[in-house]
């Protein structure tokens, strides 16, 4: 028997692994990843807290569900304003993306 | 409807009014300003009559036309409550008179008229608003209603350096109501610790009586100097000069005239009579700086070359003898000081509208590049000296009437070091003269500058940047007529007929001055 | 009684009616015909001083004596603001009889003075308003001398403040008429301030304003005052003498004693008709009219400002009438000479007593007197040196010479003035000045001594005046340009002003002044001190033959004795410096200094540290702008670490 | 912690499941962490697609059938399969290194340390008891349950969030249509 405390670990390996990779990431499509990283550890938790603590319900289920449709559509959108974005500026690193600043 | 909140709904009315005619009939706009204004003026006299006749009938309450309705009650209970005493049907009066003069003033304004007519009436909202209230709440948000106009209509109908005073003038303002907000919930908090509901409302806080102390040693400042600011004490009134000085006439008239009595009466009305213990504690330190205010306002005036400088500097020197007044705490010094703010605001807004009046033709301000102005236009011209002679206190105007209230008044304050003081004050009288002569001897009288005789038509030729230009002058038009002979009949009114307004005051002030000493 | 109580009222509202009728609507409804506001002014004038002789007959010889003393009526006195329960400003209606006196001088002056005008001022640019002003001031003059209390009086003092401004800046377009307004005004609002202070002080320990009240005499002593202030002291001086010596300095400003004296010559830039009326006969003298008025306490309560006043009041006419023999324009040795002649006046105050036993309160009688007399001959003076300058166009002596023939009523009228000022009887002059130099004489030798020395001054420059004018030589101007006779309008009131200056020596058959004008109010019998009387007569005789000497003819012996006392002569002329050293406090001082430090201070130190506020809350902003930098990761830094903080903050607590 | 790895019977770690985990936790981890270091991208998208992988694993190991296959289609099927797409488009993306500075590295690596500690502490704080169904690990959970849950509208039942989501979705098809669309002025 997995004690809950082991996913929980995972996840939240997981989660800081995908906090490093967001803040130290260049290009916004590896901030793209490294965010997937992050909604799945956060899934992983949902999941299981819902699989020990309340089986009987699907809370943390559905709500994954959701997250996943969420992060593709986000994902979707994200890669299309990337694109858009490549086309403008010719460049998708985030420190070159500056011109709403002025 | 309760005859005061009158006030606000026929400015509302005007609001929307104007709101709903077409930008580029202006002259529909004006008439709807001037009837509105008229209605307002009859209120007013109404008012001063019908508050006259119930004080004769026995009316004892503190407060008169008294009314009240529930804004919110939970966390904080905010009423609209509204109500008058002899203190403010004369503010009333006053900001009543001002405004309708005010709006012949701007007669002239072209440029986006509806949008400045509307701000107008927003600051004129505010500034009845204020003077009717009698819940802190209300009265500190029609305060800042009274002010966010301002910003704009210096900002946009300016002259000169417009935005940096508009800023300015703002800001210090703000900072004063910033000031004045930790002071009114200190007040409502600390007002009932232990005699039931916390209100806003002024009279049950005055008739508890139960703030501590302590707590009023901590409040009484914050309010005082919150209010002080708009009132241009001494620190705090550099944002006078340069506000009025670009502000557009009416804005100036209505600013000086009324805006600046918002301070005396919120020291007054809030300050002191909510915190009387430490108001006795702590009135010298402002005493002092008041009476800087005076002297230092005067001095400060004889050196300026800018027209509305002078006047702003003078404002400087007479509110200052008004918040030196109430600082004496007894009935006579207080009256004066509302006799003060009354005058005070008549002649300066006569002045702020025969400068802007003259600055409309000349194009200059600077008293350097004028002269011999009273060929040229005679009506103007004796307008103004009027206005100066009611400054520096001619009896018969009503500057002399609240001075002299306030010299004997302050005078019989029971300590030496004061009554030293107030003679300081009296040396304001001597270079009032001095610096509102300047001006006359300088611009009025002597010689043509600067103004050529073509035919019957006198002309202003100024030189700007190897430019030459031509500015024909003329005398005084009908609406500048209405606006300055409406001033100096209220001036005279009260110079010539004093008692009964000083009457009025002198009996609601006997309450607080009782419970001062 | 009844009949004057009515009356009363109109001695003040009809010329206000006039001021504000002719002020409002003058130049509009007399447009094309001025002359109507100005017969308009005079008929209403008239009026005024018909019912003002009414008044003063009744009073003097019908209703005002009492007892044994004169009594003071208050006519009628309405509350017009009320500060406190006592301290009530009334305006009302005093009749006693310095009250009575003074508006015989004022009604008459003032009625001369408009007749007069007539001619004078005919066809000049504000015509209209030279009258309406003229109204404002015989209004406010007339409120000041019946005033019921000081502060009436000083509402009125400040009226005919402004209304002296008015008439000096007539001609506004002449900036040495403005800048001579300007002067007078700051001046005497300089010391009304203290007058004002005066009064302040006075009030808050008597609780009073009332003259009534204050000069009420008891047991010899003013007995509100004494019993209120007596003993209170401030810096080692009585209470009571400072407020009584700042009253003096507020009158000593109207009445332009030294050092307050310097606009008095400068005001001779208005029109001459109102310096007769205003700097010579009226207005000046309203601060020997407030001492007089407040003699009682000066005399019991403060007696050392008395004596100062003495002291002042001498050296003023001394320095005056020294001036005055240097003087070439014939307006300021006319103004020079009114500041001495005034200067005796509160000289005869100071020497006064207040009973009047051994006719000690002769000083109080003689200051009156020779205030009545010196209206009238230096009003006389002053028309008549408008006549000449009407006639010359100038006011300086080397345009004139020889006008006897071209002008006889002038002259006869001048001359007439010239004997009376000179104190030369039977006229006018002789009378009042040689009863001051008989009280001064009882009281203080040395002011005794002074007063005499002035008196053969003073008959020395005005004939100077008389000759130059006169006599002397014949100026090539007149050959071209013919001066000629005024017309009657103007020849009438000189004519009746000398009359009056001829005709006091009737006083010594009914007595009037001793019997009636006295400190306390109960007459008595007059004694001339003939040996006084001959000494006084002596020495003008002396200053008149001198002028003779020097003046008849032509002649280099005045350019010789200027030329040996070149140091006086040259201050003298220059007045003694004494508007330089003015000049210097204001403009160096006051203005170049205070002011603009102050001026400097404000724009610089005060609204600098605004905007210094405002400039480091501007930097500080740009500083945290770039907190907020547009990256994203960093955001997401913040992010985190804020989230961690505030999760252990809600963790560990 | 320690007191929890002292109850642990080390006999009985070796169990299928827990091989299974442990093996499924160390490709999630080792992955991940090289999808973020990675220094080119094309690499990293690939660690990322065993990253996922594993976690539709775990899911299993949870006898959550159907959110594995949704993880598996959605994320490793749609959305890495965008990833690279995107990253194909853009030129270079997938064959240039990205150089970091240690800086940044230091400093991320460091907060990220302290998050997971003090996950880790706050964890240690709180004792999770397991409700009894959390034993029986192979419990199924039946799909008609899952499509009630979704559709439902009685409590626990989330019509009204699938119905969101759904509209949700559909702005995404719109919006990434409109920005994706050349306009036609570029």
């Amino acid at each position: 028997m997995i004690p809950v405390e082991a996913y929980l670990v995972v996840s939240t390996l997981l989660f800081f692994i995908g906090v490093y990779g967001f803040l130290v990431r260049k290009n916004l499509i590896g901030i793209l990843m490294a965010v997937e990283l992050i909604l799945n550890a956060v899934n992983i938790n949902f999941v299981v807290f819902n699989r020990f603590l309340y089986p009987d319900h699907l809370e943390g289920y559905i709500y994954s569900l959701f997250v996943i449709v969420v992060a593709a559509a986000e994902t979707a959108i994200a890669i299309s304003i990337i694109i858009n974005v490549y086309r403008k500026l010719k460049d998708v690193r985030v420190d070159s993306i500056n011109e709403l600043k002025n | 409807m309760n005859i005061l909140s009158a006030f606000v709904v026929v400015l509302l009315v005007m609001l929307v009014a104007v709101f709903l005619i077409p930008g580029e009939k202006k002259n529909a706009i004006r008439w709807t300003m001037a009837a509105g204004s008229m209605v307002i003026l009859g209120l007013a006299g109404y008012l001063v009559w019908d508050f006259l006749a119930q004080r004769e009938a026995g009316a004892t309450d503190k407060f008169l036309f008294a009314d009240s309705t529930v804004w919110y009650e939970g966390v904080i209970n905010i009423s609209y409550s509204v109500g008058v005493d002899g203190v403010s049907v004369a503010m009333i009066m006053l900001s009543a008179i001002v405004v309708i003069t005010g709006v012949f003033a701007s007669w002239a304004v072209e440029d986006k008229a509806k949008e400045y007519f509307l701000w107008f009436i927003m600051l004129s909202i505010g500034v009845f608003g204020f003077f009717i209230s009698v819940d802190l709440f209300t009265m500190f948000l029609f305060y800042e209603v009274a002010l966010i106009p301002m910003y704009l209509l210096i900002g946009v109908w300016g002259s000169g350096d417009k935005e940096y005073a508009a800023m300015k003038l703002t800001l210090m303002l703000m900072g004063g109501s910033a000031f004045l907000m930790v002071g009114i919930f200190g007040i409502y908090y600390f007002s009932a610790e232990d005699s039931g509901a916390l209100t806003f409302n002024l009279e049950e806080i005055a008739a508890n009586a139960a703030m501590p102390i302590e707590w009023q040693r901590r409040f009484f400042p914050l309010t005082f100097v919150g209010f002080g600011v708009l009132g241009a004490m001494f620190p705090f009134h550099t944002w006078s000069p340069d506000g009025h000085a670009s502000a557009p006439t009416a804005v100036s008239m209505l600013h000086a005239g009324v805006l600046m009595k918002l301070g005396g009466y919120g020291c007054f009305r809030v300050a002191m009579t909510l915190m009387p213990e430490a108001c006795k504690e702590q009135a010298w330190i402002f005493i002092v700086l008041t009476g800087i205010s005076v002297v230092y306002g005067a001095f400060s005036a004889c050196v300026q070359n800018d027209l509305k400088y002078i006047n702003a500097y003078s404002s400087v020197s007479h509110c200052g003898l008004v918040l030196f007044a109430l600082l004496m705490m007894n009935q006579t010094a207080m009256t004066g000081a509302i006799l003060q703010m009354l005058s005070h605001g008549l002649m300066t807004a006569l002045f702020f509208a025969l400068i802007g009046m003259i600055y409309g033709q000349t194009h200059t301000r600077d008293i350097r590049y004028l002269g011999g102005l009273m060929q040229v236009m005679p009506f103007l011209c004796v307008c103004y000296v009027i206005a100066g002679m009611a400054s520096l206190g001619l009896p018969g105007l009503s500057g002399f009437v609240a001075e002299m209230t306030i010299f004997v008044g302050s005078f019989a304050h029971e300590d030496l070091f004061h009554r030293v003081l107030v003679i300081g004050g009296c040396t304001s009288i001597v270079i009032t003269a001095v610096y509102i002569l300047r001006v006359v001897g300088k611009i009025l009288f002597g010689p043509l500058y600067k103004i050529e005789k073509v035919g019957d038509q006198y002309n202003y030729v100024s030189e700007h940047h190897g430019e030459v230009h031509h500015y024909p002058l003329r005398d005084a038009i009908w609406y500048e007529k209405i606006a300055t002979i409406g001033l100096i009949v209220s001036i005279a009114i009260i110079g010539l007929y004093p008692v009964w307004i000083s009457d009025m005051i002198s009996e609601s002030l006997e309450a607080v001055a009782a419970m001062l000493n | 009684m009844e009949t004057i109580t009515n009356l009363s009222p109109i001695i003040l509202a009809l010329p206000f009616l006039m001021f504000l009728f002719l002020g409002l609507c003058g130049n509009k409804l007399f447009k094309s015909n001025p002359n109507i506001a100005g017969w308009i002014g005079t008929a209403g004038l008239s009026v005024v001083a018909i019912v003002s002789y009414y008044i003063a007959i009744q009073y003097f010889w019908v209703e005002g004596k009492g007892a044994d003393a004169y009594q003071q009526f208050v006519l009628f006195n309405h509350e017009w603001l009320k500060m406190t329960d006592n301290l009530v400003i009334s305006i009302g209606f005093m009749l006693d009889p310095i009250s009575a006196m003074m508006l015989v001088v004022i009604s008459t002056v003032s009625l001369m003075v408009h007749i007069y005008s007539l001619g004078y001022m005919h066809g000049e640019e504000g015509f209209q308003r030279y009258y309406a002003v003229l109204s404002l001031f015989t209004f406010a003059m007339m409120g000041l001398v019946v005033a019921t209390n000081i502060f009436q009086m000083y509402i009125f003092w400040e009226l005919v403040g402004v209304s002296s401004f008015l008439l000096i800046s007539f001609y506004f377009i002449k900036p040495s008429a403005v800048a001579a307004a300007k002067k007078a005004f700051i001046v005497t609002r300089f010391a009304d301030m203290f007058f004002l202070i005066g009064i302040l002080i006075l009030s808050y320990y008597t609780n009073t304003f009332d003259f009534l009240k204050l000069t009420a005499v008891s047991d010899g002593h003013a007995t509100l005052v004494n019993t209120k202030m007596c003993g209170e002291m401030f810096m080692g001086l009585s209470v009571t003498s400072i407020a009584m010596f700042l009253i003096f300095l507020g009158g000593a400003g109207k009445s332009a004693m030294f050092p307050f004296h310097i606009w008095l010559p400068d005001a001779m830039e208005g029109p001459t008709p109102a310096s007769a009326l205003i700097h010579a006969a009226t207005m000046v003298v309203a601060g020997v009219f407030l001492v007089a008025r407040m003699f009682p306490v000066y005399f019991f309560e403060a007696h050392d400002v008395l004596t100062i006043i003495g002291y002042i009041g001498a050296f003023t006419s001394l320095f005056a009438a020294i001036i005055a023999c240097t003087q070439t324009d014939i307006k300021r040795v006319l103004a020079f000479s009114t500041i001495s002649q005034i200067a005796y006046m509160f000289v005869a105050l100071a020497v006064s007593g207040y009973t009047s036993e051994h006719e000690a309160c002769l000083g109080y009688t003689a200051s009156m007197w020779h205030l009545f007399t010196h209206a009238m001959f230096k009003a006389c003076l002053f028309l008549g040196a408008g006549c000449i300058i009407h006639a010359v166009h100038s006011n300086e002596m080397n345009a004139m010479g020889n006008l006897r023939k071209f002008m006889p009523i002038a002259h006869i009228t001048f001359l007439v003035s010239c004997l009376a000022i000179a104190g030369i009887p039977p006229f006018s002059g002789f009378f009042s000045k040689d009863e001051i130099l008989v009280a001064a004489f009882e009281h203080d030798k040395v002011l005794y001594a002074c007063q005499a020395f002035v008196a053969g001054l003073t008959a020395f420059y005005m004939f100077r005046l008389y000759f130059r004018i006169f006599w002397y030589s014949e100026n090539p101007a007149h050959a071209h340009h013919t001066p000629h006779e005024a017309p009657m309008n103007m020849n009438i009131p000189l004519i009746v002003l000398s009359v009056f200056t001829c005709f006091t020596w009737l006083d010594k058959v009914f007595p009037f002044f001793p019997e009636k004008i006295t400190a306390d109010r109960v007459g008595y019998e007059l004694e001339t001190n003939w040996i006084i009387a001959i000494a006084s007569i002596l020495v003008a005789v002396v200053g008149i033959a001198i002028a003779w000497v020097l003046y008849l003819k032509k002649n280099d012996k005045p350019d010789m004795i200027a030329g040996k006392l070149k140091c006086l002569y040259i201050s003298a002329s220059h007045r003694f410096y004494i508007d330089e050293i003015y000049l210097f406090i204001t403009r160096k001082i006051i203005f170049g200094g205070i002011c603009v430090a102050i001026a400097w201070f404000d724009r610089h130190i005060i609204d600098g540290f605004m905007n210094l506020l405002a400039w480091i809350s501007r930097e500080l902003s740009y500083d945290i702008r770039d907190v907020q930098s547009g990256n994203l990761q960093q955001y997401a830094w913040g992010f985190l670490v804020g989230v961690l903080a505030i999760a252990m903050f809600a963790i560990n607590y | 912690m320690a007191e929890y790895l002292t109850s642990i019977d080390f006999a009985g770690l070796f169990t299928a499941d827990n091989i299974v985990f442990f093996i499924l936790s160390a490709v999630i981890l080792v992955c991940g962490f090289m999808s973020v270091a990675s220094t080119k991208l094309l690499r990293a998208a690939t660690y990322l697609f065993f990253t996922l992988f594993a976690v539709a694993g775990l899911y299993l190991t949870l006898s959550y059938e159907f959110i594995a296959a949704v993880q598996l289609s959605v994320y490793a099927g749609g959305i890495l399969v965008l990833l690279i797409f995107a990253i194909m488009l853009v030129k270079n993306l997938g064959t240039d290194t990205e150089t970091i500075s240690y800086v940044n590295k230091t400093i991320a690596g460091l907060s990220a340390l302290a998050g997971t500690v003090f996950a880790f502490i706050t964890m240690s704080k709180f004792r999770f008891i397991s409700s009894e169904g959390a034993n029986d690990a192979a419990a199924k959970v039946d799909m008609e349950m899952v499509g009630q849950t979704l559709m439902g509208t009685d409590r626990y039942q989330y019509l009204l969030a699938f119905e969101a989501v759904s509209i949700l979705l559909l702005a995404c098809i719109v919006g990434s249509i409109v920005i994706a669309t050349k306009s036609k002025e570029d």
